[in-house]
């Protein structure tokens, strides 16, 4: 079955509107699920319609490609641990770009062997798939570097960074301009531009500390939409521009929301290198450790508890004896709160999945410009493995890298346990006074096993 | 005239990604952005037709090597995206309270 | 072709019209209206095509006309709208305390 | 200078830009205005361009119709009283309904007259655009007339009224198919359309009552966009499309908006003739009517007073005064509010606009489901020429016509003065129970003649 061109783009539209409502039912946690269905169904359309397209002729190498694809995109979703979530979509993201890199590829062959010479509209469109779809697969692959922590987290700079930089950009675009000026299949230009975008992604994302990784992906992301839309001009097709750019504008907001969360400028996030800020305040002073025994006495008398999760809840999965704790606690009579910081964890949202998989109600979640004039009048706040988002320093210490990032005021509360397995700082590498306050106490150790601890000594 | 119909399209779908994403709760942001992701794999249609199209053999092995990618992008996004939305289903018996 | 680049334009404006009009507050909805209404006297570019394209005589009458009455429409409408929403302002002094 | 379609084409672009902005902008008190203005540039700019491209050849005709147009659009404009707001907005949506039917008709000349003979989805689209544009533009004049009481206001039903809708229908699809078959100019089939066509628009709207009106217009501005997207698809404007379907959302969404304040369905509303439902309860009992002195007497003594206005105080401009007596009211030490139903009067926002127009402040303004519950503890409620959007027989009659409909409940109250000019009733026909109520007093005569007596007792 052969379909018609106008066939199988007005299927197309239809794909079209199961990604827009997708998107949409996406935004409330009663319809997302389906939501997130619709769109797959959109995909699968969009799919089976251009297979059966007259313009596919044949299918070996489809099938083997789309087989390869699936296996390892199921398995990979399958295996990978909630707390991974960031590096899986770092890497998804990547893949995502090196798609869009070589179809910009394969259009450029077809281009120039067609039977009319390729139009300036058309490989500039090329260009601009290859370089944006290089440069997403190249940084997604550096973040998830930074992420899983298989490279350093701290911001790489070096004497000359911009000027490099500033080489290889005059190179991509004296090498685009040269390339169309002579658009020949083994054109050396073509090498370049090509090596530059991959070379380019990476050096755009070394200097970025790992705390913003986040912001870096949700960014990439928005360049792989990019990337798509750029492909759609150079072949198109409606839907690519129409998918590419609900993804790009998605992108973006969701890096603006981010930033303005750790109150600083995208631009400050992409081009200050974190770790290469001024140094701040030498913190001293005397840490207060306190074991699981005494921690219970407290807990069993408090009234209101609050915990502030982060990333190393994540790292401990410690969501579900968090979630028992919490029972606990109330069925002893106290009131308890989740106190959720927006960037807290290494994705926006990250501990809202987090505790949804514990069974958390929502109820019970509360976000940070809430709980913060109640913090006052909590007997404890409870930190579990977070560290940036709890920093006093973002608000006192204006020397701070982190200075001005809205955080949860814990040391405001009239007593603090603080989670964690050591002195270590958190991803931003910035020390923490509040581990120095006269109401901080230290529970040092795995966060699971400290409110396992907790837990048997409430249930015995 | 099909550059002035595909920006027209462009310049829609701009405005409509930001007035539909704006409104997604903060909640609901990991999801949005690896579902987002997943739908950015729609380069896979370009991607079939640059491997299917048998127009030069170059062209068939660069477009399977990126419907390789392409495919792990969406299939991986979905699922992924479906995993994590599962959480959020409503509670028979909510966590507490 | 055209048909389906134009059928891709009206999806994603009425998806777009739908997301910009269910947010406007019901304090606007009189102004929103007449504003709307505005938008619709874009008729008038069909219209001046029909009048000054000169290919038969009575095209050009009915076209004459139509300019006419989208005319009405456009100035009209923008017009009385503006003149709604100038009492939107923000005042100098509010009416009370 | 003769610009390219591409060229007009990318203007466009920006034009439906405008647009959008501008419409997303009127979302807003604060920015409205402003997108207003965008909306309007945008207009201009599509105008000019269109003007500008090679396909227009004469501009005498064109330069006359845009004068007279002009004058007579900004007069109107200017002339109106804002109470009169409604039947113009008809008016004007009717002018664009004609506008949409003639473009129609000159494309029909120009495809037939054209090289090749005429595509059936041509013919189909232009067809569209005379039927919506011509049902648009009777209709609109019809509700004109009953919005300005130059004809009754009362639905008008007759025997066998929905034998003859459906062999209007009929006979319209019947021409359009005999039409496409054989598209000549002189085909007797065409007039047949155009005829039932404009018949079609007087038939829908005379079954529905005056009070019904507002609902009508919003959907016929509805139209009005559908009429022009035809139009769009008939000559292949992308501009018209983008336009044309904005408008028709946004018609639809504030149709659906008002017949849910309405408690009915949009179906009920145009298929139910208001006057024909089944008879309301009769109502009876004493009438106790008040004077200004007493009135003056009670609300000076009063600590909270609640305004509710209504068609009425539009009728009578009252708006000023009443803003006056809200002030004098707050001077003596009471608590003052707007109550505001969201279809008191003949537009939905009509009040607003009004008492914006008098300067009174946003938050005095209280919706229906805020103030509702603070009724029972207000001392006195003044009600301003509202009629149905206080009547109690919504909530307490099932047989009345009007059951069902959410209403402000200022029989709660402890006094209720109701100012109008006689008893009769309100634009739904319907009897008013609230008149006869315990705590209810009647200050009978122009609302703004009522409301200055009572300002004039104030200041002496
Ligand atoms: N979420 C986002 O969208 C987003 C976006 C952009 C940036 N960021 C950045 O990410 C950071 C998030 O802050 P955060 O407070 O959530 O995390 P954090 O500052 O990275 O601190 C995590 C802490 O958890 C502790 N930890 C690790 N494993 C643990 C375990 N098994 N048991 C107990 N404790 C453990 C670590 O201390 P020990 O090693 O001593 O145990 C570490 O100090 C911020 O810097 C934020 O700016 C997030
Ligand atoms: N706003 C919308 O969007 C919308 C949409 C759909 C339907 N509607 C319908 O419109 C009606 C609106 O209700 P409403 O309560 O605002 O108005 P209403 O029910 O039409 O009543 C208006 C009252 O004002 C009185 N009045 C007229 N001129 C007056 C003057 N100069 N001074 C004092 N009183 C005067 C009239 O009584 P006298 O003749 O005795 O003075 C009349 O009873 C409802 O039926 C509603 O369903 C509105």
């Amino acid at each position: 079955m052969n379909l018609s061109a106008e066939l199988v783009n007005f299927a197309y539209i239809i794909s079209a509107a199961l990604f827009i409502l997708g998107l949409k039912m996406l935004g409330h946690p009663d319809s997302a699920r389906r939501g997130n269905l619709y769109s797959a169904v959109g995909m699968a359309l969009a799919i089976i319609v251009t297979l059966l397209a007259d313009s596919i002729v044949s299918f070996e190498v489809i099938a083997l490609a789309t087989l390869g694809g699936t296996v390892v995109g199921a398995l990979a979703a399958r295996l990978v641990a909630m707390t991974s979530m960031p590096e899986m979509v770092a890497l998804f993201n990547g893949s995502g770009g090196a798609a869009s890199l070589l179809v910009g590829w394969a259009a450029l062959y077809d281009e120039i062997l067609g039977t009319s010479a390729p139009s300036t509209f058309i490989l500039i469109t090329i260009i601009l798939s290859i370089l944006i779809g290089g440069v997403t697969a190249s940084g997604s692959l550096i973040a998830y570097g930074k992420l899983s922590e298989r490279m350093t987290t701290a911001a790489i700079v070096f004497a000359g960074q911009r000027i490099v930089n500033s080489l290889i950009l005059v190179g991509i675009v004296g090498s685009s301009v040269m390339f169309c000026l002579e658009p020949t299949l083994g054109s050396q230009w073509f090498w370049v531009l090509l090596a530059l975008s991959l070379v380019l992604g990476v050096m755009a994302v070394i200097p970025i500390g790992g705390a913003d990784m986040p912001v870096v992906i949700s960014l990439l992301n928005s360049y792989s939409g990019l990337a798509a839309c750029a492909a759609g001009f150079a072949i198109g097709n409606n839907l690519l521009i129409v998918a590419g750019s609900l993804v790009g504008a998605s992108g973006i907001i969701l890096t603006n929301i981010m930033c303005k969360a750790m109150n600083r400028s995208l631009a400050n996030v992409l081009f200050s290198g974190f770790g290469a800020a001024k140094a701040a305040t030498k913190v001293e002073g005397e840490v207060k450790p306190i074991v699981a025994d005494d921690a219970f006495l407290i807990l069993e008398a408090a009234q209101s508890v609050t915990f502030v999760p982060g990333y190393g809840m994540a790292v401990a999965q410690a969501q579900h004896v968090v979630r028992e704790l919490g029972e606990l606690l109330e069925k002893n009579g106290a009131e308890v709160n989740f106190a959720i910081h927006p960037v807290a964890g290494r994705m926006p949202g990250h501990m809202n999945v987090l505790l949804a998989e514990a069974n958390v109600s929502y109820e019970q979640l509360v976000e940070m410009d809430d709980i913060n004039p109640r913090l006052p009048n909590t007997d404890v706040v409870v930190v579990i493995g977070a560290n940036d988002v709890v920093n006093p320093a973002a608000r006192e210490d204006e020397n701070s890298p982190i200075y001005g990032m809205p955080i949860i005021n814990v040391d405001h509360a009239r007593t603090v346990f603080v989670l964690k397995r050591s002195m270590g700082s958190g991803f931003s590498g910035v020390d923490n006074p509040l581990f120095f306050k006269e109401n901080t106490r230290m529970l040092f150790g795995d966060a699971k096993q400290s409110i396992s601890a907790l837990v048997a000594e409430f249930k015995s | 005239m099909e550059a002035v119909f595909l920006s027209f399209i462009l310049m829609l779908s701009i405005f409509l990604g930001f007035e539909l994403i704006s409104k997604v709760p903060a909640t609901l942001h990991t999801p949005l952005m690896s579902g987002a992701n997943a739908i950015s794999g729609i380069t896979v249609l370009g991607a079939l037709v640059a491997a299917g199209a048998n127009n030069s053999e170059m062209a068939t092995w660069l477009g399977g090597a990126s419907v390789f990618f392409a495919v792990i992008n969406v299939v991986g996004g979905y699922m992924v995206t479906d995993r994590m939305l599962a959480m959020f289903r409503k509670k028979p018996t909510g966590g507490a309270a």
